[in-house]
């Protein structure tokens, strides 16, 4: 290491190889209660339906799949390890007792179509998230159905949609500012509107002019993340959104920035008409190396109508219950009620804050991503000087000047014992250091990313040739991502029997 | 607060280094009018043990103890507990989407052996990370049909499940993918005859369930032939991942969209569950969701990435395969576990003794009530109808602590009196011939009405 | 490193100060509900008797915690993360599902008081897991309450003392072998017995002509581990048996090294009179660091009437109960019935195994002992050429030509990725290496142990001093086990304010 | 053989490179007589699932749902989800003594951090890594005492725990420690002046508990100077630890031994739990049990080891402090990570509440019935004296769901019809009001029996 850090050193780490490496067979690892009805002639019953090989899985004992994947698990990082400042993820504390209530008997094996009557329990959770995240949103009604953020959009905008349809014209366009996120015109797509970009104005803020001159009865909807992508809050989010109100559109908010709204600010007081939530950002459900998430929609009373089906609706014995016959619907976005489990996970970490810790959370979010501002401005190039939010944009261009990229700089902090932040976009920052810490971090973790960012920053200076070959300091170095796009192997195949 | 990592103090020295006064400071950019000056109207914060008891009451309150025959798209099987002992690990369980490959190797591991054991297990020769779930990944698997043809409408098999057709209603809408639907002929299975007729030289692919939504299992081969004569992809719904241990895989598919939540993964009232999408390598480009693919580092040793980026959102935004960004992960490592617990030999196992289950079940039900579409080779569900209505039923099971088979009325109509009931490897003799016996009663009451009323008609 | 293993490689590893250096006044990691009684005046309560401060104790969030501990466990090596071949201590697999029974609700929340007619769980699950070591064991009678194998020891001795006792003479002493584990004399110690050692022959077994000489009606007890501690089955344990009958005396076996045994033959059967298992070893509950154990002791008939108070028995109406009133008994060795939740654990795992799995997991740990002696004959000195059950115990004769010891190949063993053999016992070998693998290590994992220890013979020939400094590979160097002893600091204390 | 990792071929192969013709070869050291050539007579291998079940229906045999009023050296305390979270992590439930310091460093700081809290709050110099539990600590405790003075006689006092009492019996018997017990008063505490009277030059050590049995707090303080003017140790026994929240620890105690289950260990129908020792530094070569210290590493980076392994068995055989070995690790660190989460603030009030729930209860129950020692300060038990015998009394309570305080009768005939009950701040208010209603009944029919046979006299 050319200079040392107090975050992290190496230690020992175990090999381990691909599971089907490990199979043979006669190995097992289950083993199945005796049978308490009569043996069946499987040929007799499925005739050439019938399988009779699995291929190549695996056989392996219960031993060796602990080890395997404790094993995997030490090669990751995790939140339950240290900061991991990916920016727009919220990578925050997953609470344990939200993993154990989930776990309870009757909510982890209710069946989604057990009778109304035995379903109260799941029923009143849904009811008191709802309850809650409207509060929270200023929102008028919500459903909980869709899987993530991604597909939160979707319905957003199938709502926006059905909403012109029943005004007798769906329109055709959605406008999105250039500081985006991915999904959001891949899902304008999906539901067959084209994508107008919105550019953004010299304060990373969408350019109330350019939206006047965008803004037509074509549009039907603006979507836009508040605070956005640079952790930005649109200042003019009024203005905003009377604009879009003024030619009949609407105004969607891409919710996955709440972390720094929640208890200070609601979206639906300031002019918002549909936005989406991610359980797994704001609400602390676990990342899971990938998911799962959670996206509910709230939208205002005028869209009420079109929210999917079913509903929850209390019956006039008080129980609770589902609602189907809903004409004007936008329909299913996926089977069942939605995930479920994290509307549990999500309750819960709203219990365990009450209005005054989510307010905290919020305040401390927010004080953490200014307090690295701070501790960075002038080490790294901040493109936008606007005040920040929950997280902070710088870019690469003083160490781009030294060939160095941020993402290089990146695979560097790895060996500094943290978790890059997001590099990916915004796209109107080029080279970005996106860095959201979340509330999370005490203050000696941020101290320590300071220091390591200050160091990477001296070491780029001092010799770029080095910072360009980390990691140095992980069981495997820089990982060849051309090779793997170029010649893809997706999958484990046997050797060929010789 | 217990969650924050901050004193007062911690806090003061942060605010005093940024150069603001308060905290109210930074928030400035938000317009005065619109700030919130009052506690959010929520639950006070709650202690942990008080959190544990609310939760607990809900449990109470939904469905605990109760022996349940249903299935149809979400099934009961056993869990291992190594599954959870895993899964809970915070390396797993609190890492993101593995996109700093080198911090992230055991995610990626995983992932890469998990589109493997898909493929294994589907025959398929590549599979994705992880879809939301089968009903969106099978409205995913047709859109990339739609895609990889070029055509344009798309036929649905009315035996798929019916909030599957649905959300495939939701998605094609705006897609310029006009659906229809294939009926069901009495042996439960798709009408061959009504396939040929329905299909087009425009038909981007056929959408089928199998083992259907009644349990029985398709002649997947027949379908596929007439599916590729006309140029269609056949798309295979797998809702109960169990009867892949014992049912040949849809082969002759081109997409298979899987639910692959049997596999380990609780009811949890209904999600989160594991989508995933397996197809032919030759479609991989235009397959949604995440793939992790091997490669090598700098010194040539094995490791894993994320691969095939171009195709998603986060690159190619509107032009992306699809809008998914954050899957099912954490669930697709369950789904993992339980696969490699059970293997090339106790998924053969345990599909048998869900075959077995089922078969003494649709035998004793038999004998009292009529069995529909029993000439068909099916899995582990099947359809009992019964003179009463079915509903009645359950409501006099329930006071058994079972839950009967799900109504079929609500989303098929034509089938009458009749439920869709699900045995597993769960499923206990005693509970069947309770169950059984409760159905016969209800036989035998209706017979007698009958006989009664006949006998008044005759008086 | 010197030659490369294909078991290990290193990673970054998180630092982690003490808990204390994170604490700061107003952070906390709990919360309590509301009060639903009157509060009360502490002061008028309690007098003086009212403690007014805490000291030092830390005041951190719950994000912290998670992360100090996580922090620390991945320092850690683990039976979970690859072979753990200490001699002596059978660590074998600890069963997921045992975990899990051990926190169903009644078990995990029953209180030792509770009446009777609501305990009849706990009872069952005592009563059954003591009918099956008492199969196991071929003995007559057993109490699960001593909490770990030096408890087993103490206990079965007080029978053994009680029971000479009640035939008039407690006597003096207590034969032990040489090559017997530290608990064994300093139990006898404890019980007022003196010990006499006992030499082991050229085969490493008890000599039977010396075990004759020293027999005598002074001796109580021969307190004998079978298979001994250096893996060595006493071939004539049915002389050593009837020798000591033949003078009144009794034979202790201690039952550490019961894998070897478990289903193939029973220390009853061969003439052992009272015995210890330890439930922690054989029977997979974990070790969790260094415990908690579990160490019941089952006896021949005749000592029946001297177990510990109180003992499970069946009443008349078939319910269990405790019975209390047994005049002879030794008395109770400790309060409550015993480490319950490692009873749970234990019956968990005979379950899982039933008669065809105990019977083979004992082969295969006898197995794998065997594979590694040969693969590791000739390349370390086998002080003992006599057969090996489940362990193997090598010496450092040949690297100690070279300076190199036990202990210091030891530590260069963690760098292979492997946790050390036992180093400390037994006596009879000067520089023991004592290797047990238990019968959770596959194949593959063996050879890598196997290679691994070639590969350090091989270091030490070319290069002594390189293994001398090991290990290399771990988050810190070798410790200083002098300096702590010679001016200990066992506890953190605050910086005096300055 | 689900755990066994090895397949046919593998133990093929094995045998063959040892050169063995069958596994039974290995076994041929065992004299031929003894071989089992049966198999055990043990319940036939049972699938995960029927484990979990058998065990489900052994906990619903084991008062699941019931509302205890028990204490008595084994506490219902909270237990925060944090604790299994973390000490279910491999690397601490799977890991052995940590003889090899370099791999072990998180165990080894872990100790070291517990000794250190220990003292905190003990307020004593040194504490060791765990004792088996509170009685055999307190055993081992006296030994020590006896080590350290010379002297070989112990008083104990009668209000010390029963089992505790009986344990160290069975531990004194045999090395020539004569107990002799000192009485209690109507105050609850110990006789200072039978104390006085008992004590003499040969007296090692004077072992009390505080709180005691019956839950109130002895003037150590006085009974410190008693024992240490005439040469004697005062060994001091916490059963409940978390009175240490907000009761002033025996700081003038030369030893203490503690049982530390309150702190997050789970009742666990008794076991295992966690006994810790600590004294003062000069007494610690004479400490049982296991140490960690803190040293450096051959860079001068902090680490820590076991240390002072010299008193131990493994080094000292029959000359050692202790024959103990195995001690309660696990158990320890869930004490440790308790103790972290309540900290220098949650502790107080946790013990705040317990004493509020108690006085609130004694309060209620005192209008009733009679609270013995209710003069005496005490912490969260309270013993109360009804006209009818406390079993009849918990029997009705049982059919409400709650067990009743400790009948005292067994251990102290000399109390009479009195209980031992115990709040924490697990108690609700609802269920206090329960069971004093029930007592309260029963005092009211004992009254109204009285006065009707009362009656029958003067009849
Ligand atoms: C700003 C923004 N919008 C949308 C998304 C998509 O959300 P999800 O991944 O839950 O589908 C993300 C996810 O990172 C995001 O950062
Ligand atoms: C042979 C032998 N005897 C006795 C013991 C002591 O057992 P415990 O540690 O359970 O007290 C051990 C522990 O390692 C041992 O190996």
């Amino acid at each position: 290491m050319k200079h040392m850090t107090r975050k992290a050193t190496r230690h020992i780490s175990q090999n381990e190889g691909l599971i089907f490496e490990k199979s043979s067979p006669g190995k097992a690892a289950y083993k199945l209660p005796p049978l308490d009805v009569p043996e069946v002639d499987v040929a007799a019953l499925l005739g050439k339906a019938e399988r009779k090989d699995l291929g190549n899985m695996p056989e392996v004992s219960e031993i060796e799949i602990i080890r395997h994947f404790t094993r995997l698990s030490t090669w990751n990082y995790a939140i339950d390890l240290g900061m991991y400042p990916l920016g727009s993820c919220t990578m925050k504390y997953n609470p344990r007792v939200n993993e154990a209530v989930a776990r309870v008997e009757g909510l982890a094996n209710g069946h989604p179509y057990q009778p109304e009557k035995i379903s109260q329990g799941a029923l009143r959770i849904m009811q008191t998230l709802s309850d809650c995240l409207l509060e929270i949103t200023g929102m008028d009604a919500i459903t909980l159905q869709p899987a993530a953020g991604a597909q939160g959009e979707l319905t957003g905008l199938l709502m926006v949609r059905a909403y012109h349809q029943s005004k007798g014209n769906p329109r055709k366009k959605v406008l999105i500012p250039d500081s985006a996120h991915g999904t959001n015109p891949a899902t304008a797509a999906t539901v067959g509107y084209a994508v107008e970009n919105l550019k953004s104005n010299s304060r990373g803020m969408v350019e109330i002019s350019a939206l006047e001159a965008q803004m037509n009865e074509d549009v039907a909807a603006l979507m836009l993340t508040n605070p956005n992508t640079l952790g930005v809050f649109e200042e003019e989010i009024h203005k905003i959104a009377a604009l879009m109100h003024a030619k009949g559109g609407l105004l969607y908010m891409d919710g996955a920035n709440m972390n720094a709204l929640v208890g200070k600010v609601r979206p639906g007081d300031f002019g918002v008409d549909v936005m989406h939530l991610n359980l797994h950002k704001t609400f602390s459900t676990p990342h899971g190396g990938g998911g799962p998430g959670s996206g509910p929609v709230a939208v205002k009373q005028i869209l009420e109508p079109f929210l999917p089906t079913p509903i929850v609706v209390k019956h006039s014995d008080d129980t609770l219950g589902f609602e189907y016959n809903r004409p004007q619907s936008v329909g299913r976005v996926r089977a069942f009620y939605g995930n479920f489990g994290m509307f549990v996970r999500a309750l819960a970490y709203i219990f365990a804050n009450g209005p005054d810790g989510l307010r905290q959370t919020t305040e401390d979010a927010v004080l953490n991503a200014n307090y690295i501002r701070k501790g960075l401005e002038g080490v790294y190039d901040l493109p936008y000087s606007t005040p920040s939010m929950h997280e902070v944009v710088f870019s690469d261009k003083i160490q781009a000047r030294k060939g160095v990229k941020t993402m290089d700089m990146a695979k560097r902090l790895i060996d500094y014992g943290f978790h890059p932040y997001t590099t990916a976009f915004p796209l109107i920052v080029s080279g970005a250091l996106m860095i959201e810490p979340t509330e999370s971090e005490p203050k000696e973790e941020l101290d320590l990313f300071i220091e390591a960012m200050k160091s990477i920053a001296e070491e780029v200076e001092e010799d770029p040739e080095f910072v360009l070959g980390a990691p140095y300091h992980t069981r495997i170095s820089r990982l060849d991502e051309t090779m793997a796009a170029r010649k893809p192997v997706l999958r484990w195949k046997s050797e060929p029997k010789s | 607060m217990r969650y924050l990592p901050k004193s007062p103090a911690d806090r003061e020295a942060m605010l005093q280094t940024i150069g603001a006064g308060s905290i109210n400071d930074l928030f400035a950019p938000i317009p005065a009018e619109y700030r919130l000056t009052r506690d959010l109207n929520i639950p006070r914060q709650m202690a942990e043990s008080e959190i544990v008891d609310w939760f607990r009451q809900r449990s109470r309150e939904n469905g605990e103890g109760y022996t349940s025959f249903l299935g149809a798209g979400a099934y009961l099987h056993y869990r291992p507990v190594v599954i959870d002992a895993l899964i809970s690990r915070g390396e797993f369980l609190t890492s993101y989407t593995p996109y700093q490959a080198e911090f992230a190797q055991g995610t990626l591991q995983a992932i890469f052996e998990f589109q493997s054991m898909i493929c294994e297990l589907t025959g398929m020769e590549v599979a994705n990370a992880s879809m939301y779930d089968g009903s969106t990944g099978a409205a995913e698997a047709v859109m990339m049909a739609a895609r990889l043809t070029g055509h344009s409408s798309v036929l649905i098999a009315r035996s798929l499940h019916p909030e599957y057709r649905e959300v495939m209603a939701t998605y094609a809408t705006h897609q310029g993918l006009p659906m229809s639907t294939v009926p069901f002929t009495a042996t439960g299975r798709i009408d061959l005859k009504g396939l040929e007729q329905s299909i087009g030289s425009d038909t981007a692919c056929v959408l089928i369930q199998s083992p259907n939504f009644f349990g029985v299992i398709e002649d997947v081969d027949a379908i596929a032939e007439i599916a590729h004569k006309h140029g269609a992809l056949l798309v295979v719904s797998i809702a109960e991942a169990v009867s892949l241990g014992i049912v040949e895989p849809p082969r002759s598919a081109d997409i298979i969209a899987m639910e692959a939540q049997s596999f380990g993964v609780p009811l949890g009232f209904g999600g989160p569950y594991c989508g995933v999408i397996a197809t032919r390598e030759k479609f991989v480009r235009q397959m949604p969701g995440r793939l992790a693919g091997q490669t090598t580092d700098s010194n040539g040793k094995r490791g894993f990435v994320l691969t095939l980026a171009t195709r998603e959102q986060h690159i190619r935004r509107e032009k992306a395969t699809s809008n998914i960004c954050t899957n099912q992960a954490l669930v697709a490592l369950m789904v993992n576990i339980f696969m490699t617990i059970y293997g090339k030999v106790g998924l053969k196992e345990l599909a048998k003794q869900n075959l077995a289950k089922t078969e003494y079940a649709a035998q004793q039900f038999g004998k009292h009530a009529k069995v529909l579409f029993s000439g068909s080779p099916r899995f582990n569900e099947f359809v009992v109808e019964t003179s009463e209505d079915p509903s009645a039923i359950n409501g006099r099971l329930l006071g058994h602590k079972i839950t009967g088979g799900l109504t079929l009325k609500k989303f098929f109509p034509e089938v009458g009196n009749a439920a869709l009931w699900c045995c597993t490897e769960m499923t206990t003799r005693s509970a069947i011939d309770t169950a059984v016996g409760v159905v016969a009663d209800s036989e035998r009451s209706v017979r007698s009405m009958n006989d009664s009323s006949v006998e008044e008609q005759v008086r």
